[in-house]
């Protein structure tokens, strides 16, 4: 175990990524992310290592197009509008194959909306807001050490298979301090050599990076490639936390800030003598489907509660499939659930 | 020299000093106490002095001041 | 007595949100004066950038519609080529117009649509936290270059009036400041006319400000103005740069 | 158990300094802790706060909307934060600035002319440590001896010549009630 | 009944937009939807209205931003990738609640993929690639017919919601040709008047277009607006086509050019004596959740006919609830399924 | 008997997918042959655009990434920073380079990076079917200008040369053309020299090639080359528009 | 009923307008009908191809994959297409510049020298509608005479003089089989 | 005279003729007949009036085109 730090989110987000091994940050400043932008422009370069604050978000994520192409640890950092402005470099990062690590700091919207935390960029993490079929392995830490960790696994598991992972955070967990101990990194071990990154043809045919796949059955071969790498991912990578759920009636379900207020929630019910329980998706893609159907097969009722007006919604009702009733509770634009407010729309419930 | 009259909203002025620095007479000068928004205020120390040449008003970026002149 | 000075009617009486001596207040009164004296307050639109003066449709008393970061000379192509009676204006940082948004400006000055321009130069990102903009000079220390702007490392500051001269549709482009009545006054003739040029059909047309961002600077708003006098005004000298009623 | 704390004032006042203190201290005894500024458009001018919490168990929500402690270090502080108080919380308040008595009757209160012991000390900068200490105090949620500790976390690298003006500040605060 | 035309499904698009009344159209090159740009390059200059070739697809969908806000009929369409990089800007549309219309004329993906056909962008319309919570109407037409009649009936219900609305076509629809009759477009009947528009303030207070909402609960309560509209979207709105639903055994889920698929395959098979039936929606948002809900009562299985890798399945499932298995059967990049190749894949079913 | 000309070693012995006479195959060839002078295919990293060169690493010997439309200049930022030792180009076309990559490209050459660009403007959008690009003359019929390109509609032509001159960071800006043997040779000279700036970290370089595209233009190649010398070349006049080692 | 059908050449031999007046003609006659081209980047040189569909009913699958019929006007279609042909498909090869046979025995073939009768009505462009005249004879898919009406929607303005010239080809074409 | 020759890949070729207008010595012109891609390719019709030059070379968009040159 290292040293215990007090940091803010965003700091720890730098932080990791340095420690992680990446090799290029590049970003453009946008509440509530700003210091993480901030903190790269000064420890990258004492690094040694590359910074640059790009023109926009189109030249950052292009610019880790680059540096990823290039074979190096590489990653963005922005907030809502700065990401949905990401959307077309996203997509071909995954059309290309190339790993790379993005970060949500996610603000209120639609639009310009405030900087306030919310949640209501699910879909376009999950969903993939950009064209084509493609994923991000996406984290949803809800405190400064997840996200110092997250991190670091971010960088490990975009190697890992070759895509890139989006760790998606809000301006709470962004700008508030907590401890933290920085984990060590797995370096490289276990991973497959970047043996196709543009590093000069030196001694070997040239490489080629590209999503381009035009004629013939090209891209329909390649999409397939893509599912079946999709698909490992979803056996291997499913990350969740329960809580009290075992002989849960009702069982709450959610991520990132909105899961804190839960955690409270259980708490303090149980305390109450009701049984309720929580689940906590820890990626939010692959999401942990037959978890809730599990759970569906025990639990009376399911809420659950997201900063946002029903997202993750979708795939609650996806897992649970019909087997118990979901409800939802959320507010976008700057809400953040209190604990008393939770615990009153479960008593609800009951 | 003709006469002027300046005349500050202190609920406006945020204690910018531009001006202050601009007089061309010194009439303006920070107050001691504070607006209900927490800043020393731009007030004429020395209204006598006032010509009226509106520079003061032409610096002020939150439009506290205004100037009236003896025709 | 006679009025020497009085607010202008174009603008709202709301309290901006903007800092002790920040010269973005400076701006839009002159705006604000201009549009009085050109008697347009009732058919022009302006366009808020994201920035400081994100908010600037709570001080002004004219329609005005939001922008996405970096996208007013979009906004305003919209707005303006729907309706070309109205008088539309953009009103921009340097993070707004010569980073993010520079392809549109760079197109809109090209193509030479008749859109006013008002271009808030204060060589820093201030609406975020005082980040090195596009504009921020060699040495300067921002929130993103805490050992000073590296010309090697972080690029070299960007002169837009000059780079906007070069286009083939910009009318007018001038660089005033606002530091000093003397300032204010000349400064105050550019906008007005780039406002006068939409009138008469001209094309482009924008004026840079050359401005204080006392807060993010770290400077009170004194020692900004000589901050600003001492190393931005040398760099980006002040003038009128293009002007095709001049050039002709 | 859960503290929720709100340290409130003007931006020059250090407050977020305040915060962070009392955010080190707390993890430097072991404690679950969550400190959270008030960020954004309204900062400029108005009022610069912070939320803490401090717990033995996960926190579950780290922005304060109830606050059971408080230091108000000005006037428009007072007047947004004391409705919000929770019931029976103690309040401390810079009677060297804020011009008005606490209204609620239920509140705990502490006044203390903060700025003015602080200038005893050769500077107002250090009113803000008044404040904590004489917190420190009053509530016994930290010890004074981890405040004291912690300063050298919380001031630059620039500024660590300050740790012993600082910590003399807090024990005059400590002190004080 | 107006004339027949044999036209482009691109052109198509185009003149019903002359025809619903569009004032201004911005656009910017792409395959496979050119043919609709270099439309109204012609047709908007010889009616008198704006057009632009703009910079880029964000300046594109930012100058319908300020058409828009004008009060005026505005458009923008583009292909895949550009929809990507018009993501931020269709958000702030959604935000500042701006009537406007987004075709796009989808193509492989991800990335730069390739020019074929493809319905990869699902997620992307459905769910909002941009940040935050917004939705867009989302018209899923099979046929230059209804290409048109959508376009029509885009700008309609996008000034009666006041949303932005978007035609969903894909490359296919949009390079063929087929006969099409303009309907006549219920100008602005029963529309409300567009009195928060920027047409200068004279004789009134002025008008301020926006999504940004800076402090206190303006963002919550805006958002609570949103939430508001699109129930009643959703409650009104609905769109869907049945065919052969009543006794099928198995109900197929198609929209767009997978669906032509499926009514051959239909026709096929039932001609086949078996029972398969086709749910085909109108509108993927709102999406038709019941009408699925009501099929899962009397159907044994079901499968989604896509032209990706499966993301109308998500939807479908939480329609079906679990009451009968959902199948999916797609490929991305440039799979077009043929009726054999539909019909092969039911007969697995029985 | 000697050689005089054969294929240069850094391209493919691929058919390049373009039109008969097209132009953007001899810049290929010109880049190539550079390469092979200067010995550095095994350390050039080559980025292709989006547009008719879509597939330029189909006929380069060496390293090659894609980059999204008008974003080759952040791509080989990304690339050439975190490999310093190795030559990064960008190949664009006019509609990626002037009209959606324009922030980047003005970017990339204001920072000074050390990065070389190759430049095809041939006044159209090729690749997409021939629609009007920001470098499209007036009056020029394209499949957008359908009536020709009418300024007071579709705006000026925009002369992305000589605006980049104005950029602190551009070290050489250079426009060549291809259409007889001895401007082909002094294209060469061109593009070599923006390499040579790279290898002696002298900053951004970039060549402008004033190019045919007869498919899209509607003229046989030969046609093609005459309308280019009649109608592009007075409005896009040939030559070094800057050169830090000339102007010092 | 429903026919599928693929019209295959260069890019300079008319082949697109031969597939629109096809669907012209069948829309007039009251089917249903659909016309799509090849696009893409493989257009450059290649072969550019497009399909028609005409049918009673709904078209399912406006993209010929297997085509019943085929009017083959170079090579490299010939190449492309005739394994692709469904069995005892019709086949019209355009022998002026095809050089090789048809191999499959399955498939019902028409070779015909459009250029050469061209030529004869004086330029090689109207070898599209010799082929398409032809075409219309062998299959009886659609009436000769709808052929010639459609022609002016095809021809852009300023071609209309050229309806009565092609109207002849297609004449010739119809008399040749 | 340098005596020249002039070889050219006739599947490479795509008949542009940007060799054949260049060619100061009217060496090149079209074939009759079309290579497998259907192009009309360019050929030496004038072989030994060739110069070496190379200026055809440097024209084709398709490196067609090798030249020779006697020492
Ligand atoms: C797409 C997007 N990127 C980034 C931001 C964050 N942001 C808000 S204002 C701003 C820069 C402001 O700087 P400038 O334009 O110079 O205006 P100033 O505040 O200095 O007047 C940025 C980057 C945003 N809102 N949207
Ligand atoms: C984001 C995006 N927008 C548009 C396109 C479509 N597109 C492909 S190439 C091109 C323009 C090509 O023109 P130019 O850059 O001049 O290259 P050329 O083909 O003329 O060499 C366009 C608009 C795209 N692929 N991606
Ligand atoms: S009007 Fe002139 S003299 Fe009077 S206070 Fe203002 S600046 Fe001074
Ligand atoms: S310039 Fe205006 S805001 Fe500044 S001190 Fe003077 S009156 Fe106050
Ligand atoms: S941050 Fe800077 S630019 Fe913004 S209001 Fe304050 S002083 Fe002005
Ligand atoms: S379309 Fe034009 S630019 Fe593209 S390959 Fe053909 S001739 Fe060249
Ligand atoms: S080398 Fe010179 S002379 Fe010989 S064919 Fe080529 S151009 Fe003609
Ligand atoms: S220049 Fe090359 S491609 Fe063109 S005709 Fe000559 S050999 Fe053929
Ligand atoms: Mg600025
Ligand atoms: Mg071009």
């Amino acid at each position: 175990m290292g040293e215990k730090f007090l940091m803010k989110g965003n700091e720890a987000l730098g932080e990791a990524a340095i420690i992680a091994g990446c090799e290029a940050y590049f970003g453009y400043p946008i509440t509530p992310q700003n210091e993480l932008t901030a903190y790269m422009s000064k420890r990258m370069l004492e690094e040694g290592r590359v910074f640059v604050q790009s023109e926009s978000e189109l030249a950052a994520v292009n610019m880790v197009f680059g540096a990823a192409g290039a074979g190096k640890r590489t990653m963005t950092s922005s907030s809502s509008p700065g990401v949905s402005l990401k959307q077309e470099g996203i997509s071909y990062l995954a059309g290309a194959r190339l790993p790379a690590v993005i970060v949500n700091v996610m603000r209120g919207g639609p639009g310009l909306g405030n900087i306030s935390p919310a949640q209501g960029d699910y879909y376009q993490a999950t969903r993939g807001g950009g064209n084509g079929d493609y994923r991000l392995i996406v984290f949803a830490p809800n405190s400064v050490q997840e996200m110092a960790d997250d991190v670091i696994d971010a960088f490990y598991l975009a190697d890992k298979y070759r895509m890139p992972s989006m760790v998606m955070a809000d301006g709470m967990l962004g700008q508030m301090m907590e401890p933290v101990v920085f984990k060590e990194p797995k370096g490289n071990k276990g991973l497959p050599p970047k043996d196709w990154a543009l590093t000069g043809a030196k001694g070997r045919p040239r490489n080629i990076v590209r999503s381009l796949m035009l004629g013939g059955t090209g891209l329909y071969e390649h999409n397939e490639v893509l599912r079946k790498i999709y698909a490992e991912v979803e056996a291997n990578e499913i990350r969740y936390e329960e809580l009290e759920t075992a002989d849960a009636d009702v069982t709450l379900v959610a991520y990132g800030s909105a899961s804190r207020a839960c955690i409270g929630a259980v708490r303090h019910l149980r305390a109450a003598g009701k049984k309720v329980g929580l689940i906590r998706p820890r990626l939010v893609w692959p999401y942990p489907y037959k978890v809730l159907e599990k759970q569906a097969e025990k639990s009376k009722k399911f809420l659950v509660v997201e900063m946002n007006l029903g997202q993750m919604l979708d795939d609650v009702r996806i897992g649970v499939a019909g087997k118990a009733p979901v409800e939802f509770y959320g507010y976008a634009g700057g809400w953040i659930p209190t604990v008393k407010e939770v615990v009153d729309r479960v008593n609800q419930m009951f | 020299m003709p006469k002027g009259k300046v005349v500050i909203d202190k609920e406006k002025c945020k204690g910018c000093e531009l001006c202050i620095a601009t007089c061309p007479k010194k009439v303006l000068g920070l107050s001691e106490d504070f607006n209900t928004k927490g800043y020393r205020y731009s007030t004429p120390l020395h209204p006598e002095e006032c010509i009226g040449c509106g520079f003061c008003a032409m610096m002020c970026p939150d439009v506290a001041i205004e100037v009236y002149r003896e025709d | 007595m006679k009025t020497v000075y009085k607010k202008p009617e174009s603008m709202t009486s709301a309290t901006t949100i903007y800092c002790p001596g920040c010269h973005h207040g400076i701006a839009h009164r002159l705006v604000a004066e201009v549009i009085d004296e050109l008697g347009i307050a009732d058919r022009t639109i302006g366009i808020a950038p994201v920035g400081c003066a994100a908010l600037a449709y709570d001080y002004f008393n004219v329609d005005f519609s939001e922008a996405a970061h970096g996208r007013a000379p979009a906004v305003a192509t919209g707005l303006k080529l729907t309706q070309p009676d109205k008088i539309v204006f953009t009103y921009q940082g340097d993070g707004d117009l010569a980073s993010i948004g520079a392809a549109e400006i760079l197109h809109l000055a090209n193509r030479g649509f008749n859109i006013t321009t008002i271009f808030i130069n204060n060589a820093i990102y201030g609406m975020t936290g005082g980040q090195m903009a596009p504009t921020s000079l060699e040495g300067q220390k921002t929130a993103t270059t805490p050992f000073g702007r590296d010309l090697k490392i972080h690029g070299n500051p960007m002169k837009v009036s000059e780079i906007l001269t070069q286009t083939a549709g910009a009318a007018y482009i001038a660089r005033g400041a606002v530091y000093d009545p003397k300032h204010v006054m000349e400064t105050k003739k550019m906008v007005k006319k780039a406002f006068q040029n939409q009138m008469d059909g001209k094309g482009f047309s924008m004026v840079e400000i050359l401005s204080t961002c006392p807060t993010n600077w770290g400077l009170s708003p004194l020692d900004a103005v000589e901050w600003l006098k001492d190393n931005m005004e040398p760099f980006y000298p002040l003038g009128v740069k293009k002007d095709i009623d001049q050039d002709q | 158990m859960e503290h929720k704390i709100i340290l409130a004032g003007f931006g020059g006042q250090g407050i977020m300094v305040m915060g962070r203190l009392l955010a080190y201290a707390a993890m430097h005894e072991g404690k679950n802790v969550s400190w959270i500024p008030s960020y954004g458009v309204e900062q400029r001018g108005g009022t610069a706060n912070c939320s803490v919490v401090i717990s033995d168990e996960i926190i579950a929500a780290p922005i304060v909307a109830e606050p059971a402690y408080s230091i108000i270090m000005n006037r428009p502080s007072l007047d947004k934060f004391e409705p919000k108080m929770a019931p029976k919380g103690v309040i401390l308040v810079n009677t060297s600035i804020v011009d008005r008595d606490v209204e609620r009757k239920d509140l705990d209160v502490v006044n203390l002319a903060c700025n003015d012991e602080a200038l005893e000390l050769g500077d107002i900068r250090y009113a803000n440590m008044i404040a904590l200490g004489a917190f420190c105090k009053k509530t016994g949620i930290i010890k004074l001896e981890t405040l004291k500790k912690s300063l050298k976390n919380v001031l630059s690298a620039r500024r660590q010549n300050l740790v012993e003006i600082n910590q003399k500040a807090l024990e005059k605060g400590y002190q004080l009630v």
